[in-house]
């Protein structure tokens, strides 16, 4: 028998509460094992379980008669008429790059793209919404320009056009910067695919990288097989390999024209592991899986290493029974692995074998579904005196002409060029507008439209009134979408905030899904996909609430289409609006 | 005319060239795998698409010259066919010994995306017949490895046989090395090899084949105009 | 006095190299197929003034940590040799 | 018999090396004044199976000069140590 002290420990380790302990064990009717534990741990954190934020998310509106899917599944997908559609999300990497600027950024990159391209869709844009400190230090200079070479990289080599976004400087970013990315795909109505685990006996298949270690925070202390060798921790940092993505992305590509997929869905965070019980658990069916069977990058990897593993560039492919073949061929063609390490099966059960054994068996839904919380939330006390500012009482400049230099330097009003020219933004011959205007315009090929994408935030309207920043927020990024000649569809959320079990922090973010899903109701731009993003703090000090607006909108006609420069001498300048 | 699209792994401008050539341009085109090993016979131009092949992992082009289908690229280029190299396509180019000299980091060492100006140096050959020589065209670039060099002798040597194609220069014409997007040696955005039926060059004419695009530079759709009217070889 | 550094950054042990890798799947598909385990690393070499070895080597060390390489997920190794 | 190659690619003597003088530039930015002539080079690491040293050498030098670097700009140097 463990001791409470032991027990407590490893629940710590694991980010569990010991009510969640205890709410496991009623589930299961018996202690989890070892194994089991450690997944819960991951399926049950904030990152994938969502347990601060779902109530709170169940807010948003997210529907209207344009979305053909809404949050729930790798992405949003929206219709855009002639039987065509977008798809598309933003996610966060915010800690990965404070670490590792250039891989964290590259890895968020590649993550967001595979999420759109499981969908059926092929990617056709790139944004990026960055924060980072003040320039004049160092490390946030390092961060900053490692961050945009790694998004560069990833995204030139993919062949994806990096389009648009934005970027702010601020101290409370300092300590933590804000890396978010957002990708859009065009897909036919017809050729939708979605995550699910359906058909018992129907093959799972793991494709594309071998797994590694990778992202297994502290892996080896947990399991106890590795505890024995004095290893050093390995560091918690993904390297990604935008070649392997490209040779994923037209392979996954050409299998769909093959309909031997039942569905698919990438491995980002808690790989394996979540994207196995996400997929059963939405089908309602079960899965089994030999994890001894999983291609490895190094031996020895233990079977809560291979099941938490976040090495890139994978997916979890469930093919038709029979099909595996026809994968595998397809696979090989483009120099990729595709390996069967399981199965559907009908119990709703997760059964984790390695070889011959039972390693683990938990009802998927159990670990899909983490615990809800809901908070009461507090308005922070020094909001008023925030808010105290009293216009009239600052002095006026004495020289405008210095002031306006000055404020053209300012890094945060400065051309982004420097960013986005790094950036390649017309691969794939669609970019009508370029970066720098309002929002970029891409024309759909084959059609008479073209789609207007942008990001917007404001994270000092958030900071100092969330509801009023949700709502500025989304009003943003509709004018940037009309300007470019847009009907504004709908939207996308990256919310980045601090920790959720402050009160203050929790208000905030309440306060800013409230401010949003006013906007949205009001324009008719329902949320169709989003990310959270909590516990963005340095030294105990969060970050400003910073919820990215990611908005799609679409033009009939692409001649439609305008960018932010006056044309031609002796044109007519309007101011409208109040 | 039928034009080849090759496609290596890594690839990621073929379905944009392939679109200028069969829709844009309306002509037949087809992808050609890299591992393919047929005679390229038959066709009337190739294009090495741009992109990171292979990664561009240890050098740009370096490991993509070793494929099969480059084998018959320099059996069709022996011949007299025609083959233009875009961006990646102008490193493999290189690496493969079809056009001379190697190509570097950006001085800057930054991927650098925007468009730029070029003068025509030579429009007596196949690729460049649409233009006028001296004409100043407008194209995007997109490279964090287009630094071109070769040593003084090779670069007497291009001279002398009007290999040099295209060079950056301001939109004035002017040659200098503000108009210069690279660090590459004498402003060079593109040559030819001494017959004048392999192209290499770094900007990319694709991007600026239709109005509607980017700046609405169509400048690029005449270099696969020119071809047009060169007519190929058919071999 | 005048001293020759020579940097070596290389991932660590376990980190996934894409660049090795794919140079590897590459030898192997030319032929060269007993080629194993390639590593793609950085190989930085400078000049510096100095006193002493010991203090050369404390500063060298100490670039190499803090900007030649990220000890987040790289390895570095420095060698310190008379310049002449 | 296995053998650990190494290999030093770096570029030739007089051209530019754009890497290193931005590594050099931010150096001396950060106070390390004293610093010249940065160059950064490739180090490739790889395992190779042979009988003997002389064969080892001869088909890791083909490997480097054919394919590791790209002889119009760079230069190499292998090194060939028993593995053990
Ligand atoms: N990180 C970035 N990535 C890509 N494009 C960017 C980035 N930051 C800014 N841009 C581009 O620069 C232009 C100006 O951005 P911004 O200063 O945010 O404009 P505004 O505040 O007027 O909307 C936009 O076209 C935007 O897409």
């Amino acid at each position: 028998m463990k001791s409470r002290e032991q027990l407590l420990e490893k629940l710590k380790f694991h980010g569990l509460t010991e009510k969640e302990y205890h709410m496991i064990v009623e589930k299961l009717g018996r202690e989890p094992n070892e194994l089991e534990l450690g997944l819960f741990g991951v399926m049950w954190s904030e990152h994938c379980g969502y347990k601060n934020s779902k109530a709170v998310l169940r807010n948003f509106p997210t529907e209207g008669e344009q979305v053909l899917q809404g949050p729930g599944e790798n992405a949003g997908i929206v219709d855009i008429g002639d039987n065509k559609a977008v798809v598309f999300k933003i996610e966060s990497h915010n800690h990965p790059s404070a670490i590792e600027p250039y891989q964290g950024a590259a890895t968020g990159v590649g993550g967001i793209i595979r999420d759109i391209f499981t969908m059926g869709a092929r990617p056709i844009a790139l944004l990026d919404s960055l924060r980072f400190g003040p320039l004049d230090e160092e490390r946030v200079r390092y961060i900053f320009s490692g961050v945009v070479s790694g998004i560069s990289d990833y995204g030139n080599s993919i062949g994806i056009p990096t389009v648009g976004g934005e970027t702010y400087f601020h101290k409370a970013y300092k300590g933590n910067p804000l890396v978010n990315a957002m990708c859009v795909g065009l897909v036919d109505h017809k050729d939708i695919i979605k995550a699910v685990a359906r058909g018992v006996g129907n093959p799972v298949m793991v494709v594309g990288a071998t797994t590694g270690r990778d992202g297994i925070q502290g892996a080896s202390f947990a399991s106890e097989e590795l505890s024995e060798d004095s290893e050093e921790r390995r560091p918690s940092v993904q390297v990604g390999d935008p070649f392997m993505e490209k040779l994923l992305l037209e392979a996954c590509l050409e299998l769909y024209k093959t309909d031997a997929v039942v569905g698919i869905q990438d491995m980002g965070a808690a790989g394996l592991i979540s994207s196995s019980c996400e997929m059963a658990s939405r089908a309602g069916s079960g899965m089994e899986l030999d994890v001894s069977q999983v291609p490895l990058r190094e031996p020895g990897l233990t079977p809560y290493e291979i099941m938490l593993s976040e090495s890139q560039e994978r997916m979890l492919v469930v093919p038709k029974k029979g099909r595996e073949d026809e994968v595998k061929k397809i696979f090989k063609h483009w120099g990729l692995n595709a390996r069967v390490i399981g199965r559907v099966t009908d119990d709703g059960i997760l059964r984790i074998k390695n070889g011959e054994d039972v390693v683990a068996e938990v009802p998927a839904h159990y670990l899909a579904e983490a615990p809800e919380y809901v908070r009461e939330g507090k308005r922070p006390a020094w909001l008023d005196e925030e808010n105290k500012l009293d216009l009239e009482s600052l002095p006026l400049p004495d020289d405008y002409n210095k002031v306006l230099l000055e404020m053209l330097d300012s890094p945060n009003l400065a051309s982004k060029e420097w960013i986005y020219s790094q950036y390649d933004h017309m691969v794939q011959n669609n970019t009508m507008v370029l970066p720098g205007s309002d929002a970029a315009v891409l024309r759909i090929k084959g059609t008479e439209r073209a789609i207007a994408v942008t990001t917007d935030s404001n994270g000092r309207y958030f900071y100092l009134d969330p509801r009023q920043g949700g709502k500025l927020a989304v009003a943003e990024a509709a004018r940037n979408i009309v300007c470019s000649g847009g009907q504004p569809l709908a939207i996308t959320d990256g919310l980045n905030f601090g920790n959720p079990e402050k009160e203050e922090i929790y208000w905030q973010f309440k306060e800013a899904v409230a401010g949003i899903s006013e906007a949205c109701l009001a324009l008719g731009t329902p949320v169709v996909s989003g990310n959270v993003s909590f516990y963005n703090e340095h030294e105990g000090k969060a970050i400003y609430p910073t919820p990215i607006v990611g908005m799609i909108g679409v033009l009939e006609k692409q001649e439609y289409a305008t960018d932010i420069a006056f044309k031609d001498e002796g044109d007519l300048v309007y101011l409208i609006g109040e | 005319m039928k034009f080849g699209v090759i496609v290596f792994p890594g690839s990621n401008c073929d379905r944009d060239c392939y679109h200028v050539t069969a829709r844009v341009l309306g002509e037949p085109t087809e992808f050609i795998w890299h591992e393919d090993d047929r005679s390229l016979a038959g066709y009337d131009c190739i294009i090495i698409p741009g992109g990171f092949s292979y990664g561009d992992y240890l050098r740009a082009g370096a490991i993509a010259r070793f494929a099969p289908v480059m084998e018959r690229v320099k059996e069709f280029a022996r011949k007299g066919g025609l083959v233009i190299g875009i961006c990646n396509g102008f490193q493999i180019l290189l690496e493969a010994g079809l056009l001379p000299g190697a190509m570097h980091h950006n001085a800057h060492l930054n991927f650098n995306c925007r468009y730029v100006y070029l003068r025509v140096e030579n429009n007596k050959t196949p690729f460049t017949g649409k233009f006028n020589k001296g004409d100043i065209i407008n194209l995007p670039v997109a490279h964090k490895e287009g630094n071109y060099y070769i040593d003084d002798r090779g670069l007497e040597e291009l001279k002398e046989n009007n290999q040099i194609i295209l060079r950056y220069a301001t939109p004035g014409g002017e040659v200098i090395d503000e108009a210069n997007p690279n660090g590459s040696i004498g402003n060079i955005a593109g040559i030819t090899n001494k017959n004048h039926n392999v192209f290499g060059l770094m900007p990319h004419p694709e991007r600026a084949s239709e109005t509607i695009l980017g700046n609405g530079s169509d400048d690029g759709l005449k270099i696969f105009q020119s071809i047009l009217k060169a007519g190929g070889v058919k071999l | 006095m005048r001293w020759k550094i020579e940097v070596k950054v290389n991932l660590k042990e376990g980190i996934l190299d894409p660049q090795g890798s794919t140079i590897e799947k590459s030898l192997h598909s030319l032929g060269y197929k007993d080629i194993s385990k390639v590593r793609v690393g950085k190989d930085i070499t400078f000049f510096m003034e100095g006193e002493n070895r010991e203090d050369v080597v404390k500063r060298a060390e100490e670039t190499a940590g803090r900007i030649l390489a990220n000890p987040v997920i790289e390895d570095y190794k420095v060698e310190v040799k008379k310049a002449n």
